[in-house]
């Protein structure tokens, strides 16, 4: 085990995967300085062929992804912020998620489009989308949402590995967080929701950045003698059903906990998943804890009121055992 | 028929032409007859520019096509019974039925496909521009648009990075006069070739129903960017004979464009003209060509008979391109 | 009362709107020739001025709808092909959906998207998708999804009269059925689900091209005993929960019939609105009626076999009768 | 201060000048001392375009703007204690603390507002142009977007669409030499004036720090516009003193340019040049610019002070942006 942040887990998958694949390749804004650490040192390790600093072209660069993908590379897209792929979203949308199935499988896309998202550093209303929901409509890309470092290297390194394409969501405020990895060549399967605490009475699914907060009111939870069990799913698209059905079936309540806005929430998508194939298990209404319908405030106070926070997953927890059997 | 018209004789590029044209009347027909179940866009009349241009391309260099692309495909050595069998919706067209008219493809031949977005290939063909430039062989990317693509800023996105980056690019774009029933000077600015100009990319105008200015302006190109000298922008005039698609008529309640206009163009047709130049020069003899026409009539023919009543996919198919399925 | 078809109904909408405000503008690619025949005539009627023949041009055209809605106008964008809103989507994710919020509503938005979605036709892959979820995912758009002529027409008239966003789905398959639509100046208010029919066992929620659908399996069932009510929401976002959650109460059971893939449906919003605010009513699991995660094929039998038809929610009521009570 | 700098006298606008970069050189200390809750992009080095342009404006015409947005709200007669409130987040921000920094706006002044997506105001502009021409009362839609926006293809589909409508769209290109942390040149070919050229958009590329070059260049400009000859583009040579944004320095591992460029430009201060002309031209008493700093500081110091501490906005506001709320 080594300690890092989740920022260097991201960079040691990317010097990792360039390394032992030399048809890996790297575009992106500034990918070169590295806004954010996680592309850091890459073009100097592997040259100006290999790591690219694009222009602001998001359309013809996630285009190129795609191109370049068919013509034989494994292909990296750094898009920044997530809300910039709305910018690219013709290629992924209307190309990257469909080639495949409208060329017979003749067409194969090892791309990987990564970009941070969600709020936290009052970036404000631009800068702050959580946009999994979006990309999950497509039905041709992954999507993972790492909530730590072991989960954002081992997460990133199989979405390298991938032969279709990937959206690595990383959270925007969790970079600098420290976590433990395992050495070596760590990878982690996409689609295996991972249970982060055992529990008896009430299943948490929590999405990227609120596996923390669900865990701290988890805590708060066990003082009140309630047992959480805490799942991650690891890829919100497609979902692992079988451990988050496995779950609610043992503890019949539910929480789902998203940063996204409800609208452009996967809670909705978990919560149809267990209302059709667990529903017998069920003893409680699922209970949704997201960011309100509405772009992220800049102001702080608005910023915190909107994205959920451990207070309110309690309280949501609260409503589901007061509603138990009612 | 010749599977690949890379350093191909005059008669093997006279002969291409015909079976393009050959096979795009018959699709005519069978539309006419009610025999293909989604829009057709034929290329009637372009014929010369995609001969000319894949007339220097091999299966390793990669080419991107637009809703208009049957011509392409045939072209660039995409098997005209795997054509029809697509557009018919069969098992056994080259997509397997899944993508037809507007997504035929082949990459064994280098035809990334046909595509249902306007300026959807440029992207594409960029990024496979950059692919061809990591491997080294001197392959290229060529993509196929039209004047109405032309206002897609994707297109100043490809020509900035075509030209920092120094891509074996070429666009191809086949100014036929319209952008669906909009006549290109109600919706393009200014000349189109022009506009590779800031960007410090070489551009060029052609007669594009001139087989020979399109073999000269493409090879030039083509040696350029085989030789690292990056892209150029080809902007060939010609003219679509048939409508934007077939059954136009059904749903258009006025004309957009005059009978006069129309055969004054036919006067231009780009079989025709080769034809000639090829008896007055002596390298065909006069009676050559209708018997040609005959062959290869008779060749479509069997290619679209054999494969008209070919089995429809397996529903079951569809299982194998959901992600995860392999 | 008087019949029409949808697609004259839609027309009606737009002639009337543009008649009672000057203030109503249409842009969009060939709105002039209209293919659909959505915008016939207003060329003619209102001029080139308030109707304007766009450039291939997505990006353009809806970031200027937001830049002209801002800027005093009510501004109709018609994208003709729903999946050629991702070509569009950067404006209307990053700045129609949130400019309200980020200048604290000193700009109001009365822009329409208005796009023809949904397969039938055999368009394949990238003219089929019924994208009402991504843009629900924005928060600050409405979603309007028609299901009959006289909801085409009221739905499109109270759009085009709404301070913020809204995109107009219509159902490309439906656009020739005929219905009733009132005389005179009838408008639906945009939040407001209708019960399209009266039952007491099983409550259909059915989008869009899906009502008739829904309606079929409805009577198909009525022969087996089965008594269903069938709602249609009308507005995929914000849905009107409170319709929806009285008809559940009453029967106990849901079926939810969407057109778009699982992972791009509201029918996962609707379940989760369900299964949070009705679950002591809920009497059985929620089942969704849906196209399965991929791009529309092209070939009829695939395409008829991925979109949901009467025997597919015939199927899922009987499971969910079956599941009953276990 | 002035509020509207149109037909302003000389010392006008050497005042409105000052009073931007006393503003910013506050938010540059207030940043240091972690008063701002977000990141900030200063404009230090590029007063001169936005004072020259906005000279010629008033509060009908319009303007959008970028993440770099102060100087421009402020030379559009944006109030200053408003905008210092918004970046400090409070409720009395011009936008109530929703928008901050990159979304300055002010509807009643013609500000549409700063914009945290690159490129994305240039079709906000475009729309905002054709909204002044549909109104007939020779008012303009002007743009500011930086050289690294000018790689956006939105640019190329505005001047396309720009010409075809003779819009009075006035494209304003500040080429302060970065695109972020890549020097213009890594992700720009060629010159940015010229890309109007193809359209038959007349352009022009000036000195930037010369306020009276701007002063020309926006008045031939405007004239055009305001004469239905349509749009410009103008490329601005300028620089920007400051980080791409504030605390680069924090994240940055390597500089991307040298201390002696930084200083060259120094000497190119648009300011002290401006006011050495007005005092050797005898327009200004030599020792009046040494007050007028000074009043201007205070009034700048007075204007952050004494909103600095205003209330948070109320959470409840949030409420008021949802769709439905009026
Ligand atoms: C992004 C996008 N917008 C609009 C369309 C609808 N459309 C299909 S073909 C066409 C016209 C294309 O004109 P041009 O590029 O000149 O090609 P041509 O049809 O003349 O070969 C349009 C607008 C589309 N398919 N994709
Ligand atoms: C669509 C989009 N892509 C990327 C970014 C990230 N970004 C913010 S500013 C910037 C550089 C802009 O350079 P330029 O247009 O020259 O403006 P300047 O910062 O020099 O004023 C980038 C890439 C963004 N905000 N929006
Ligand atoms: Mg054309
Ligand atoms: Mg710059």
């Amino acid at each position: 085990m080594m300690r890092k942040r989740m920022i260097h887990a991201i960079n040691d998958a990317l010097f990792e995967e360039m390394e032992r694949d030399e048809r890996v390749i790297l575009i992106g804004e500034d990918v070169g300085a590295s806004i954010f650490g996680d592309t850091r040192g890459l073009l100097d390790r592997f040259g100006p062929d290999r790591v690219r600093d694009t222009p602001i072209s998001e359309a013809v660069m996630s285009g190129m992804a795609v191109g370049a993908a068919a013509a034989g590379y494994r292909v990296v897209c750094h898009l920044m912020y997530a809300n910039f792929i709305y910018t690219a979203f013709d290629a992924i949308a209307n190309q990257a998620s469909r080639l495949r199935l409208m060329t017979n499988g003749q067409i194969r896309l090892p791309v990987v489009f990564m970009a941070a998202g969600g709020g936290g550093r009052s970036n404000a209303g631009q800068h702050s989308d959580y946009p999994h929901a979006p990309v999950a409509s497509l039905g041709g890309v992954y999507v993972a949402t790492p909530s730590c470092s072991a989960d954002a290297k081992g997460l990133l390194k199989t979405a390298i590995r991938t032969d279709d394409p990937v959206f690595f969501l990383q959270p925007t405020s969790r970079g600098g967080e420290m976590g433990d990895i395992p050495e070596g060549d760590h990878t982690v399967p996409l689609v295996s929701a991972h249970v982060a605490r055992q529990g008896d009475d009430v299943t948490i699914v929590a999405v990227g950045a609120m596996l923390r907060i669900a865990m701290r009111a988890a805590d708060a939870l066990a003082e009140e003698g309630v047992s959480v069990e805490i799942v991650d799913p690891r890829t919100s698209y497609p979902l692992d059903e079988d451990v988050i059905l496995a779950s609610v079936r043992k503890t019949g309540h539910l929480v789902v906990v998203d940063e996204a806005r409800a609208a452009g929430s996967v809670a909705n998508h978990i919560s149809a998943l267990v209302c059709e194939k667990a529903f017998s298990a069920l003893r409680a209404p699922i209970i949704p804890v997201t960011t309100p319908d509405l772009a992220v405030a800049y102001s702080p106070p608005l910023e915190k009121a909107m994205i959920p926070g451990p207070e309110d997953v309690v309280a949501a927890v609260q409503r589901l055992i007061k509603e138990t059997g009612q | 028929m010749i599977s690949n018209t890379r350093a191909a004789g005059s008669l093997d590029l006279l002969r291409m032409m015909l079976t393009i044209r050959k096979a795009e009347e018959r699709l005519a027909s069978d539309f006419k007859a009610g025999l293909l179940p989604g829009p057709v866009h034929l290329y009637i009349g372009q014929e010369a520019v995609a001969t000319g241009v894949c007339a220097g391309l091999d299966d390793r260099d990669w080419i991107t096509s637009t809703h208009r692309g049957h011509g392409h495909f045939l072209a660039k050595g995409g098997d005209p019974k795997a054509m029809f069998a697509e557009i018919y919706g069969r098992s056994t067209g080259i997509c397997g039925g899944f993508g037809g008219s507007m997504h035929v493809a082949d990459v064994s031949k280098g035809i990334l496909g046909a595509n249902g977005i306007v300026g959807g290939g440029i992207a594409l063909a960029t990024g496979a521009a950059l692919a061809t430039q990591l491997d080294g062989e001197n392959r290229v990317g060529v993509c196929f648009f039209g004047d109405g693509a032309a206002a897609q800023g994707v297109l100043g996105e490809a020509l900035n990075v075509a030209s920092l980056w120094k891509l074996p690019l070429i666009l191809v774009c086949e100014n036929n006069g319209f952008s669906e029933f909009s006549p290109s000077n109600n919706v393009i600015a200014g000349d189109i070739y022009r506009r590779a100009e800031p960007y410090g990319v070489p551009s060029v105008r052609i007669d594009g129903n001139d087989l020979d200015a399109v073999l000269d302006a493409s090879r030039t190109a083509l040696d350029r960017a085989r030789n690292g000298g990056g892209g150029t922008l080809i902007e060939a005039l010609t003219y679509r004979i048939h409508g934007h698609v077939e059954g136009e008529q059904a749903f258009l309640k006025t004309r957009y464009r005059e009978d006069d206009e129309i055969e004054r163009w036919r006067g231009e047709d780009p079989i025709e003209r080769y034809a000639r130049r090829l008896v007055d020069q002596g390298e065909m003899a006069s009676g050559k060509f209708a018997e040609m026409e005959e062959d290869i009539g008779r060749m479509i023919k069997d290619a679209a008979d054999c494969v008209a009543d070919d089995p429809y996919p397996e529903i079951g198919n569809l299982e194998r391109h959901r992600l995860g399925a392999e």
